[in-house]
């Protein structure tokens, strides 16, 4: 899909995050098999980053329309308490997954029309749903951790097809599907268009409205998914917890993936890379053994560093200087 | 009549008023001078870090790095006092760092073309982080200037008072006001809110403005952080956590336009007591439970955007109206 | 009586917050106490906004859950030039003791002193190597517990602590960080026990050591602390090994002690402190799980 | 060269994305003479404009003013040298007041703080210079291109103490203002000011201008005395070849074809925007919309294709009823509109060339109909030929090509779509005399080709060149309507002048 010279300088960040990673634990790149599954903190980053990277997928197109999805977070912890509700009720695995994907469509069409119909502004648009959407998840759990037994749905958590984990089937299966539905189709092209100009689209017959609706609602379902995987992950819904905090790590993925916050153009599969830096680095932490004091300061250097390296200004600078180093050598 | 870019500002204090006057009459102990002097003094420290917000968010930025800068501040200010630092200084100090911190978010975001958001997210846990490091314990103080600042208040009647901090916030409020509407500064910010490729195509010395404006957001984070310690007499790293969104709904609410260049600083105060009106209704309430907190205080978010944009809706159509008739 | 009390509870963030603000609302109901719940979501200064609330409208008493220990001088001295009694529930706080009637809580340096001998005991003398899975970083639990545990290891040199991370008082956390710490250390073999800083964390902890194909509770022991029901399932599947209890009822003596002064001034002493009790597997793990799983948790 | 003259550059080189757009150009601009910088679309006018001004940096080159070196960085630093610039497009802050916009970053203050009372009074009595009666406390949004571009003229003026840039400030101003804006430059001019314009009307440049640079795909072809330079070589100079005057007054041979009106409009009107008309109009006619500034030209356009909606009368395709209460509705009915602000309303700038000459196709057919890229990329060959539009890279974003160029692509945009009417608000502002020649041709093909237009243009020739028919417009009403013979060049002009009620 995008040209793999696009993503040089994601795919450059993520190899150079991994790498110093296994400078400081070594065996971060062995990867074996354990119980007939794949094995290895490797694999474990691509398990742990399934939230954030189905969450990214959806922020990608919210953000290329020149939003933001803030209630992801939110979402996350209501699909998953009512999942868990289902499931402890002994419902069956496609009813639960219908019913838990269906509530997610819901609440992205609720963010969608507030932003798209009602023309408020998206952080605020979803900040509504952001703060009453966590009191609606602890509402439907009571506030306390529900846990259910059923191995059927925990499946999708800890489960595995052919030795890969579900989590990572799941992000990446979504991601090739979203992906090919907006490139395939003429959906990419359009909700860029209405990202960078929106007045212009809307002249030219772009039914911008009804694109951003269903931008907020693809992000919606996405989080759904992400809800129930943690759910399943740890066989219980923790509404107080779940997805907290996680929708700026959904809006940075997509921010190192290079799609501009100011919306038109995007890439999926940068912002998947961007999630993947993100949870390589979290992992690579805690590998580390430092205290966890520093966890935030060394997230927070690696980050700039990466932003610094991919920004616009640097990128110029850089692509002088290689023009000049070329020069040089043609020369001599 | 009123002018159109005046509108969210009346819709947003016309809310206030009659949300107040809903209030008291369900809870008449609720007019009364100390629970306005509550409000005041409750949302002083978020009242200044709005003043901040308001600016970056008029130029067309926003600062995520507020609550932690905040928490940064106070742990700041409290180790320096318990080593035995007079407070007045640790205050200089605690200010002379958040205001360079912030002018540091805005060289980078100028210098380096990164959006806003994403810097002063890699603020956010950067002053965090090193607000950990300092002390991961909280810290508190006690010294007789505290006391004395503390001292400082206008006795207003039946028992409510203006208190030190709420007499700070107004000041910043007032300098706020001051500074977007009659300095070149604020000029420049509104502009930069408007098009920054115009602003500079009109002379408007970007960065010179970037590193002023975020100096400013970070000064008046410090100020926050300031007054956070003073309200709570002790510094706390695990404070203070996501108050920058509580800033931006003020600031939103109050009628600014998140894509800059449209509001007004004073409805950001507005913004800030309407979110305090809710927190206090609640609490009179006391039937909530923690879940249904949350959910009506999304719920009454909503109510305020939705009134909000149909107050605007309607008058726009009004003077629309009204232009046709009358030419 | 019809006393009216305001509670001004932290937040929901965690299944035994859950049950402390529905034993407090039980107890409040038993006794005929009309009582004014205000969730602070988990912020201080959203505390100190409802502590000024209640004094401007008169309840008769205040039940604090402190989110931290500092910063309640000026608000309470508010109280007290009000007359209104304040209760300090399940944490101390920096202050004069004159400004409240009492603090009902635990001991949480005790607690993970408690879990630490436990460990001792358990292990003797042989060499182990124990993880731990530290609470939200600076808050008050986090920092007392992992000084309790490590005072209660400390004369041991056979006992080390391997690795320290934070899980954030989250399952999700628990289980993340537990598993990396298993692969850090040599594929979990070299790990003897985990100590958690609570019991959601725990059962975090026990689905990655079986993820990782060893058995939690015999190649890993598990220790931690609260008492929440779920830890007994695990408890009688023999997967946790010991908990520490903190009992949510924290209203039950506070109200006792209220009551009493209300009606003849009788002062409490400053500090009840609650049981920190020790469960392990031999102590009827389903007993007390069906005595508890209807409480809120 | 000499380095006497008030301004001058040498060597100027700059090169986008490796494309060398100027190419060793020197300049130079004597103290107290209007100098008319021209060229064709995309030859370097406004960037040689932006480097000079401090907004672009060069790659090569020096600069000198008042015989001394300057380097100015920023658009600040060269207003703080006395350079005075309205860029091409009109880049002032919609959010601004017209007083704040006026004076910003010079307000007048008294003890620290801005005075904003003098402020206003001042704007008020600049504005007054050029009879533009806008409010200064309103903000900016209010006003439409024109009065933005007037106030953009003024506020460059009053700041620029030497050197004052304009380019094309004539695009989007009728005659009347024109006429306003010369009398100005020509009291600057005897003030000293050294003046540079940039316009695509010749009749304008012989009117005030003293002397010409020509500049050819970004080298300078010469600079020249414009008394000795007769127009056909001045045109010669810009294309590098003869143009036969396409656009002599020669009236439009065609008259309005008998076939019934496809497109007709009934008492169609919106309060506070424009009075109720009546329209028909006829596959292979043009109608042409004449009328002041702010005389409801927009309005009508906007009302037509559905973006306003009527609150009177009603409109039918074939015979038949339709609402047109979107663009989506008037798309759907075979419409088309390329709008007059093309920056904000038009270009969608990331978006490559191609997607942009796609958009209106891509976005009737719907999204899950995308269209292949064979066809797309045929779609923006076709189009980038048949236009002419420079340079011929589908793939670069729009908002690199120059303002001529993106006029361009927007008409291939619609092209694209082939409409059965079509609504050009000022389709040929900002296109240089080639290209002109080449859209007015177009819109003659087309017409004969059975298409319907309705073209709303400032230039009044242009108007009496291709019109069927020519409707006037007056203070939001529809005065007049001229077929045949009678569409004249001044008869158009008296029937503007005609107030609106007297309809
Ligand atoms: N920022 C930019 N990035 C890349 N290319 C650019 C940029 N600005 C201009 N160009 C290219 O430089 C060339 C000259 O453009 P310029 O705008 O100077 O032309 P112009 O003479 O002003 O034309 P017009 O009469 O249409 O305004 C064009 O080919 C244009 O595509
Ligand atoms: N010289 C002027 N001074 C103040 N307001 C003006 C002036 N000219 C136009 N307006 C305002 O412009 C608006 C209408 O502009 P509009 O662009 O729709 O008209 P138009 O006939 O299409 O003119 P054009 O397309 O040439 O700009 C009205 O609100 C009118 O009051
Ligand atoms: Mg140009
Ligand atoms: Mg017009």
């Amino acid at each position: 899909m995008t040209k793999l010279k696009q993503l040089r300088p994601q795919l450059l960040a993520l190899a150079v995050v991994l790498v110093l990673i296994g400078l400081i634990s070594p065996g971060f790149f062995s990867v074996t098999v354990q119980n007939g599954r794949l094995y290895g903190s490797l694999i474990d980053v691509g398990v742990r980053v399934a939230p954030v990277a189905l969450l990214a997928i959806g922020m990608t197109l919210v953000i290329a329309t020149k939003g933001i999805d803030l209630s992801v977070g939110a979402v996350m912890a209501i699909t998953g308490a009512v999942a868990a509700t289902l499931v402890a009720d002994g419902h069956s695995v496609p009813v639960v997954l219908a019913v838990s994907l269906a509530l997610g469509l819901v609440c992205g069409i609720w963010n969608g029309v507030l932003v798209a119909f009602l023309d408020i502004q998206p952080i605020i648009a979803t900040l509504i749903l952001m703060v009453a959407g966590r009191g609606i998840a602890q509402l439907i759990t009571g506030g306390v951790i529900l846990t259910f037994n059923d191995p059927a749905f925990s499946f999708i958590g800890s489960g595995a097809v052919l030795g890969i984990p579900m989590p990572i089937l799941i992000w990446l299966a979504m991601g090739l599907a979203v992906g090919l539905l907006v490139r395939r189709s003429a959906l990419g092209l359009l909700i860029e268009a209405v990202g960078i100009n929106r007045r212009a689209s809307m002249l030219v017959g772009v039914r911008a409205r009804f694109l951003i609706l269903a931008t907020y609602a693809i992000s919606g379902l996405c989080a759904a998914m992400a809800g129930m995987i943690v759910t399943a992950d740890i066989h219980g819904a923790d509404a107080n917890n779940a997805g907290l905090w996680l929708e700026l790590d959904a809006i940075l993925a997509v921010v190192i993936g290079g799609t501009s916050l100011a919306g038109g153009r995007f890439s999926i599969t940068a912002s998947l890379i961007g999630a993947l830096i993100i949870q390589a680095l979290n992992t690579g932490i805690l590998m580390s053994g430092w205290p966890p004091e520093f966890n935030l300061i060394v997230k927070a250097v690696v980050i700039v560093a990466i932003l610094t390296l991919q920004s616009p200004a640097v990128a110029d600078e850089l692509s002088v200087l290689r023009g000049m180093l070329r020069r040089k050598g043609a020369k001599s | 009549m009123i002018r159109a870019r005046y509108l969210p500002f009346v819709a947003t204090v016309l809310i206030f008023v009659v949300a107040y006057a809903l209030c008291a009459l369900q809870f008449p102990n609720m007019l009364s001078f100390r629970v306005l002097g509550n409000l005041l003094t409750d949302n002083a420290f978020l009242g200044i870090a709005a003043v901040g917000m308001t600016f970056v968010i008029l130029s067309g930025g926003i600062d995520l790095s507020m609550g932690s800068v905040i928490a940064f501040t106070s742990v700041f200010v409290a180790v320096l006092v318990r080593a035995g630092v007079h407070p007045a200084l640790a205050f200089a100090l605690a200010l002379a760092v958040s205001t360079s911190f912030g002018a540091l978010m805005g060289l980078t975001i100028h210098a380096l073309k990164m959006p806003a958001f994403v810097v002063t997210l890699a603020g956010m846990f950067l002053a965090r982080g090193a607000a950990f490091l300092i002390s991961t314990d909280s810290v508190p103080i006690s010294h007789d200037f505290l006391k004395q600042l503390k001292g400082i208040y206008i006795q207003l009647p039946d028992k409510g008072k203006l208190s030190f901090l709420a007499i700070l916030m107004l000041l910043a409020f007032a300098v706020g006001v001051i500074l977007a509407h009659r300095t070149r500064f604020g000029a420049n910010v509104y502009a930069l809110g408007g098009s920054e490729q115009s602003a500079e195509l009109m002379g408007v010395p970007l960065r010179k403005t970037m590193i002023q404006l975020y100096a400013f957001s970070g000064f008046m984070a410090g100020l926050a952080g300031l007054a956070y310690t003073l309200y709570t007499s002790a510094g706390y790293s695990l404070a203070t956590v996501g108050v920058e969104l509580d800033a931006i709904a003020a600031v939103v609410v109050g009628g600014t336009l998140l894509t800059g260049g449209s509001g007004l600083v004073l409805g950001t105060l507005f913004g800030v007591l309407i979110q305090g009106l809710i927190q206090t209704y609640i609490v009179f309430d006391g039937t909530l439970s923690s879940w249904w907190t949350k959910i009506v205080i999304g719920m009454l978010l909503f109510a305020f955007i939705v009134l909000q944009r149909l107050i605007l809706l309607v008058s726009e159509r009004r003077a629309a109206i009204r232009a046709s008739s009358g030419g | 009586a019809d006393l009216t009390v305001g509670f001004s509870q932290i937040g929901s963030e965690s299944g035994w917050r859950a049950a402390e603000t529905t034993v407090t609302q039980q107890q409040a109901k038993e006794r005929g106490i009309d009582l004014k719940f205000a969730d602070a979501q988990q912020k201080q200064e959203n505390q100190i906004k409802a502590v000024r609330g209640f004094i401007a409208q008169g309840v008769d008493a205040i039940l604090i859950a402190p989110v931290v220990a500092t910063g309640w001088d000026e608000v309470l001295g508010e109280a007290k030039e009000a007359e209104i009694p304040v209760i300090l529930l399940d944490r101390q706080i920096d202050a004069p003791d004159d400004l409240y009637l009492t603090a009902v809580t635990s001991d949480q340096v005790f607690e993970g002193k408690v879990a630490g001998e436990w460990l001792v005991k358990d292990v003797g003398d042989k060499a182990c190597k124990v993880v731990e899975l530290q609470g939200t970083t600076g808050s008050s639990p986090a920092i007392n517990r992992k000084k309790g545990f490590e005072e209660a290891i400390a004369g041991k040199s056979n006992i080390t602590i391997a690795r320290s991370q934070t899980g954030d008082f989250t399952r999700t956390k628990g289980k993340e960080v537990m598993e990396s710490f298993i692969k850090a250390e040599n594929g979990g073999k070299d790990i003897c026990a985990v100590y958690a800083h609570n019991d959601d964390m725990a059962v975090g902890a026990i689905q990655a050591i079986k993820e990782a194909g060893l058995k939690p509770g015999t190649d890993i022991k598990v220790v931690s602390i609260d008492a929440v029901p779920d830890i007994f399932l695990a408890m009688q599947a023999g997967e946790a090994n010991a908990t520490v209890e903190l009992t949510p009822n924290m209203a039950g003596p506070a109200f006792d002690v209220l009551e009493k002064f209300k009606a003849d001034g009788t002062l409490p002493p400053k500090w009840i402190q609650t049981e920190s009790k020790l469960f392990t597997q031999a102590d009827d793990p389903k007993g007390v799980y069906e005595s508890k799983k209807d409480l809120g948790y | 060269m000499t380095h006497d003259a008030l301004l001058s550059a040498q060597g100027i080189d700059k090169s986008f994305f490796g494309v060398k757009v100027l190419d060793g150009v020197d300049f130079s601009l004597r103290g107290g003479e209007i100098h008319a910088l021209l060229g064709e679309n995309g030859a370097g006018k406004s960037t040689l404009v932006k480097i000079l001004t401090g907004a672009y940096r060069r790659d090569a080159g020096a600069m000198w003013l008042d015989g001394q070196e300057v380097e100015p960085r920023s658009v600040a630093e060269a207003q703080a040298l006395g350079i005075g610039t309205v860029y091409q497009e009109v880049n002032l802050l919609d959010n601004l007041t017209v007083a704040e916009n006026l004076y910003l970053g010079r307000q007048p203050r008294r003890m620290g703080m801005i005075d904003r009372r003098r402020m206003r009074g001042d704007a008020a009595t600049l504005l007054a210079r050029y009879g533009v009666g806008a409010d200064p406390d309103e903000t900016l949004a209010h006003y439409p291109v024109a009065v933005r571009q007037i106030i953009a003229i003024a506020r460059a003026v009053d700041l620029s103490g030497k050197v004052l840039f304009l380019d094309e400030p004539t695009a989007s101003l009728d005659a009347r203002e024109v006429q306003a804006l010369f009398t100005v430059l020509r009291q600057l001019r005897a003030q000293g000011l050294g003046i540079v314009i940039i316009t695509h009307f010749l009749d304008q440049v012989y009117q005030i201008a003293d002397r010409v640079t020509v500049l050819r795909n970004g080298r300078m072809v010469g600079s020249r005395a414009i008394a000795e330079l007769p127009r056909r070589d001045l045109v010669a100079m810009m294309l590098g070849r003869e143009l036969a005057e396409a656009t002599a007054h020669r009236g439009s041979g065609a008259t309005q074809p008998d076939t019934p009106a496809a497109f007709l409009f009934e008492g169609y009107g919106k309060r506070g925007s424009i009075a109720p008309f009546d329209l028909d109009i006829r596959p292979g006619e043009v109608v042409g919309i004449a009328g002041l500034l702010g005389s409801g030209r927009t309005e009508t356009a906007r009302l037509m294709f559905g973006i306003d909606r009527p609150d009177s009368g009603q409109a039918a395709v074939d015979g038949q009823p339709v609402t047109l209460h979107s663009p989506q509705d008037a798309i759907g009915h075979g419409f088309g509109m390329c709008p007059e602000e093309r920056k904000t309303d038009g270009i969608v700038g990331d978006l490559s060339v191609r997607q942009n000459i796609v958009l209106a196709l891509q976005a009737s057919r719907g999204w899950a109909r995308p269209i292949p890229r064979r066809e797309a990329d045929a779609l923006a060959e076709r189009y980038i030929k048949a236009l002419d539009i420079r340079p011929p890279d589908p793939n670069r974003p729009i908002k690199f090509l120059s303002g001529g160029n993106q006029q361009k692509a927007i008409l291939a945009r619609w092209l694209a779509t082939d409409p059965r009417l079509l609504i050009l608000d000022e389709p040929t502002r900002g296109i240089d005399i080639g290209a002109h020649a080449e859209i007015i041709n177009l819109i003659e093909k087309l017409r004969e080709d059975g298409m319907a237009l309705v073209v709303i243009s400032s230039e009044i020739e242009e108007l009496v060149a291709f019109s069927t028919r020519v409707i006037v417009l007056s203070d939001r009403h529809h005065v007049r309507e001229l077929r045949g013979a009678e569409i004249t060049a001044e008869a158009i002009v008296e029937a503007m002048a005609v107030p609106g009620d007297a309809a």
